[in-house]
């Protein structure tokens, strides 16, 4: 078994702490083993970054996906550039709100991140609505693990916003239908 | 003062058992200024257990090896760098630096003015001589305009460097400048220095009559030390002529240099104030990087 | 009474050019280095300032005040450089 | 302050005993744990998280932090503080450590326990800073002037990051000799589950301070050292033994001996051979499928983790392939390379630079193989498949 997950966005989207959440999750609270890496640098902030989790139940060599099983796009460069690798069954998912062009050919499926984080008081937290989503669309990831990951990496002072970002993310996932 | 009175008893309580004589050439100032040290050691009746002596490279930097205490001969003008990690180790040491001009304002500047502006707990005794001297007489960061040097044989073009003033920006605790010539300031100030809690600077303007003396007219070892007394002013004097005297006294004034104390004020010191942020740090509950225990739980698969 | 540790002495000679009282003069016998270390003169106004052993480079004199001497040893001052009468004088 | 390694606080500041951290930061839980008391560094990428996890952790625990002006300063007060009883470290990558050259020289000519983490790039010159390479692994080795061995161990996973850091501050006071941990910036960088061993199943060596009579105490010579030792005792700073430490040639008692060839010879000898007669001893490899192997991927660092999946790739399509990975690279474990070499006909090192250690591989394996050098530059780790092609064929 091996999951391999790209996460992407602007820099500052908080693209890097939802790959941590997500690898911690599967790492500390799900125990399989789990890497995480990053695009890291002058592009960091402005341009496109990404965040990438490997996840498998055996000891991981190469530390980066070679072929994604679930692509997070949270910005149109990072989706343009970031998506090469896919395959035919490689899940989805994006902000229709800022991956306008989203039209592949392909189905996949549209979460409003940042309209549902700013609904809630703060744009800050569209990173969390997204690992919400990702996780019931994904699957693979269990939610309790997840959220005890969330609650591990926000400041305390933020952790009820953080949470309540989860639990929505949680409940558009299970809603969300895969469209062109 | 203790039981010591005589230069011969200090020697032998101080000076490293068979190193000496020094390897310094006649009429050298090292050897004065490391005299002046023990005199000021004396009068403070330091254990000598706990004090230890670092140095970079060059004449100066061979002082410590004459002192019976410890001492850490390092890497060309990072003698600071090293006292600062010294002086973290164990901040109950008094932590003394013997450099020169070219290892201290040359190649270690960076590492003096770092250490002056965090204002670390040290004494820096600055041998200036003018000159490279171990090396044989090259161009230092502090010979003076027109002075000839091996690699200035027509005289040097660049301005020198005034420490004092840097180290006095920089808002270091003590910044002090003697001549070799006249003894009492000098360990006056060694003495102040070192029982300042914070850096101090402690200059000290020392002939070299080989490399440096030979080349510029005052190769006899006399006129290079009376060429001290009349090219240096006291700061207090200096101020005065600025103030009341007349144009001709003030052109001259000015063409000398400044000695005398330059700073002398309190100021937090670094690992004091290091000391606070570990009591704060430890007095807190820490605050856990990671969750609360006993939410964890393991997700089986 | 000034002790010399001869084997030290380089014979910078500042000991004799810099004595406040012009107590000290070059002895007669060579040392290891083949130079002649300072000595006290016969007729002397040594008057224990202890100014040469501060000076020497080589820390090879000591100065050990006589006993008998009622005069106190001195601590030599630095002498002004710029005398303080002269400053200001054209004030108007 | 004097710093008195506390177990329990140690522990707290950690926090989880399972972890999900960077390697960087992994490098600054193995430094705590082995009792690292001063740190001093500058900025630097991929190495810059080891400062300020340093700067995070190291108060909390009584420990000093300070920022230096430059990487030939951190050295120096690494060293510094060592003289003055402190376990210390420092973290640099590529440029940093070329910077620190002078002062690594001094600390082995001075024997100066002390760890350098250099999370490695690649150059020359400033080179791709945010990318991971392995440029440093000649360096370590040769990179200061003069006669010397070094000390390198290299990390491929963020546990060892962590496990490595404590080796190499177990070496080094167990040979009072700088010790490198040669990690990269692709593990620096990555993230992974680290479990943080008990204080039980913690080995911790700390050098043994001098106690012998002030006045009979040699402090450059293995005349007076302890049984089981290989060094000198350490006479710290402050305790009244008033040595004298340079970087001068020096004789036995620590002495300036710079016109002297005997003592030369014989100071260079001694730290040098401290470590060379402990070669085997000091040798750790990590071996996968060799026993039957007739091809072997040799590897260390980052490029394990590569190398690794082609050999699984190279195993399933029922290659006899074998992997031995280096996690101490220097001093060069020419044993295992000998017995490896006599075993295969072909020995593949893939590496993060154009070939470093592809030389002493390539020497120690006395023509006995064919000794492939496998090199990507440019920041990226081989993918599985670039090493993969090398172990077809033959």
């Amino acid at each position: 078994m091996k999951k391999e997950i790209r996460i992407c966005g602007f820099g500052g989207q908080g693209v890097i702490l939802a790959g941590f959440i997500i690898g911690k999750a599967a790492s500390v609270y799900m125990d399989y083993n789990a890497v995480q890496s990053q695009s890291y640098g002058p592009e960091a902030r402005g341009g496109a970054a990404r965040s990438e989790i490997v996840i498998s139940d055996k000891k991981i060599g190469y530390p980066r996906p070679t072929s994604v099983d679930l692509l997070v796009a949270m910005s149109q460069e990072a989706f343009d550039t970031y998506r090469d690798d896919i395959r035919d069954d490689t899940v989805i998912i994006i902000d229709p709100d800022l991956v306008k062009k989203h039209s592949i050919g392909r189905p996949l499926y549209k979460i409003h991140a940042q309209q549902i984080a700013e609904e809630l008081g703060n744009k800050i937290v569209t990173n969390i609505v997204m690992v919400g989503a990702a996780t019931s669309i994904f699957g693979f990831l269990k939610p309790d693990a997840v959220r005890n990951a969330v609650m591990d990496s926000v400041p305390s002072r933020f952790k009820e916003l953080n949470l309540k970002a989860f639990e929505k993310g949680l409940e558009a996932g299970k809603n969300a239908k895969p469209g062109l | 003062m203790g039981e010591i009175k005589t230069a011969g008893e200090l020697n032998k309580k101080y000076l490293r058992e068979g190193m000496w004589p020094t390897i310094f050439c006649n009429g050298c100032g090292n050897g004065v200024v490391l005299e002046y040290t023990f005199w000021a050691l004396e009068e403070l009746g330091l254990d000598m257990d706990k004090v230890a002596f670092a140095s970079g490279i060059g004449c100066s930097s061979r002082l410590p090896g004459y002192i019976n205490a410890d001492g850490l001969h390092t890497t060309h003008g990072r003698a600071i760098a090293f006292a600062t990690g010294l002086k973290a180790a164990n901040p109950d040491l008094t932590v003394i630096i013997f450099t020169g001009d070219g290892d201290c304002a040359g190649i270690g500047g960076n590492h003096f003015i770092h250490a002056a502006r965090r204002n670390i707990d040290m004494t820096v005794i600055m041998i200036n001589n003018f000159i490279y001297g171990m090396t044989g007489g090259q161009l230092a960061p502090t010979t003076p305009i027109g002075g000839i040097a091996t690699t200035a044989p027509y005289g040097n073009i660049e301005h020198p460097f005034d420490l004092c003033v840097v180290a006095k920006a920089l808002g270091a605790s003590y910044v002090a400048r003697w001549t070799v010539s006249h003894p009492y300031q000098p360990i006056k100030s060694i003495k102040e220095g070192i029982q300042k809690k914070g850096f101090s600077y402690i200059e000290f303007l020392a002939p070299c009559p080989t490399a440096y003396g030979r080349r510029n007219k005052l190769g006899d070892i006399q006129r290079l030390w009376e060429w001290y007394d009349k090219n240096t002013i006291l700061i207090e004097d200096y101020e005065r002529i600025m103030k009341y005297g007349d144009e001709k006294e003030k052109e001259r004034a000015k063409k000398m240099i400044q000695i005398g104390v330059f700073q002398d004020v309190e100021k937090p010191e670094f690992f004091t104030e290091y000391q606070k942020l570990v009591e704060r740090l430890q007095g807190n509950t820490i605050t856990k990087t990671s969750s609360v225990k006993s939410k964890k739980m393991v997700v089986k698969k | 009474m000034i002790l010399i540790n001869e084997d030290w002495c380089k014979g910078c000679q500042i000991c004799i050019t810099r004595c406040p009282v012009d107590a000290l003069e070059e002895s007669d016998k060579l040392n290891r280095r083949g130079v002649r270390p300072p000595k006290l003169k016969e007729n002397n106004r040594c008057n224990f300032c202890r100014l040469c052993e501060l000076l020497c480079p080589d820390l090879a004199i000591t100065v050990i005040p006589d006993e008998e001497t009622k005069e106190k040893p001195k601590k030599t001052l630095r002498p002004p450089i710029v005398s303080v009468r002269s400053i200001g004088r054209n004030i108007k | 302050m004097k710093y008195k390694r506390d177990p329990k606080r140690i522990r707290e500041v950690l926090g989880d005993k399972i972890q999900f951290i960077l390697g960087d930061m992994a490098c600054v839980y193995g430094g705590l744990l082995a009792g690292c008391s001063f740190f001093a560094g500058y900025p630097i990428t991929p190495a810059s998280e080891v400062a300020e996890g340093m700067a995070r952790l190291l108060p909390r625990v009584g420990g000093t932090y300070i920022q230096m002006e430059d990487e030939i300063g951190s050295l120096a007060a690494v060293i510094g503080a060592s003289w003055g009883g402190a376990k210390a470290m420092t973290a640099t990558s590529g440029p940093g450590f070329s910077l620190m050259m002078e002062n690594y020289g001094y600390a082995v000519m001075t024997e100066t326990p002390c760890v350098i983490v250099n999370v490695q790039r690649t150059g020359p010159s400033t080179g791709q800073p945010t990318l991971g390479a392995q440029g440093d692994m000649m360096q370590v080795r040769w990179g200061t002037h003069g006669d010397f061995e070094a000390i390198a161990l290299a990390p491929s996973t963020v546990q060892e990051c962590m496990d490595l850091t404590i080796e190499a501050f177990n070496l080094a006071e167990k040979y009072r000799n700088p010790v490198c941990v040669m990690t990269d910036g692709e593990i620096g960088h990555l993230r992974e589950r680290i479990v943080i061993p008990d204080e039980k199943e913690l080995k911790i060596i700390n050098r043994v301070p001098a106690t012998i009579d002030k006045e009979k105490f040699i402090p450059f010579s293995n005349s007076q050292i302890q049984k089981n030792s290989k060094v000198p005792d350490f006479p710290t700073f402050g305790t009244g033994y008033h040595t004298y430490v340079t970087g001068l040639t020096h004789n036995i008692y620590g002495f300036p001996a710079t016109d002297k060839q005997k003592d030369h010879q014989e100071l260079v000898l001694r730290i040098t051979t401290k470590i060379t007669d402990d070669r085997e001893k000091l040798t750790m490899v990590e071996k996968l499928y060799i026993d039957d192997a007739k091809i072997a991927v040799v590897t260390y660092g980052a490029t394990a983790r590569p190398a690794e999946t082609a050999v699984e790739m190279a195993r399933r399509k029922g290659i006899k392939v074998g992997m031995l990975r280096l996690k101490l690279v220097w001093p060069f474990p020419i044993k295992e390379i000998q017995n490896l070499a006599s075993q295969v006909d072909k020995i593949v090192v893939p590496e993060m630079n154009l070939g470093q250690i592809v030389h002493p591989i390539r020497e120690y394996s006395e023509g006995q193989c064919e000794v492939v050098n496998v090199p990507k530059v440019g920041g990226e780790m081989h993918l599985p498949h670039e090493i993969f092609k090398y172990l077809e064929g033959k």
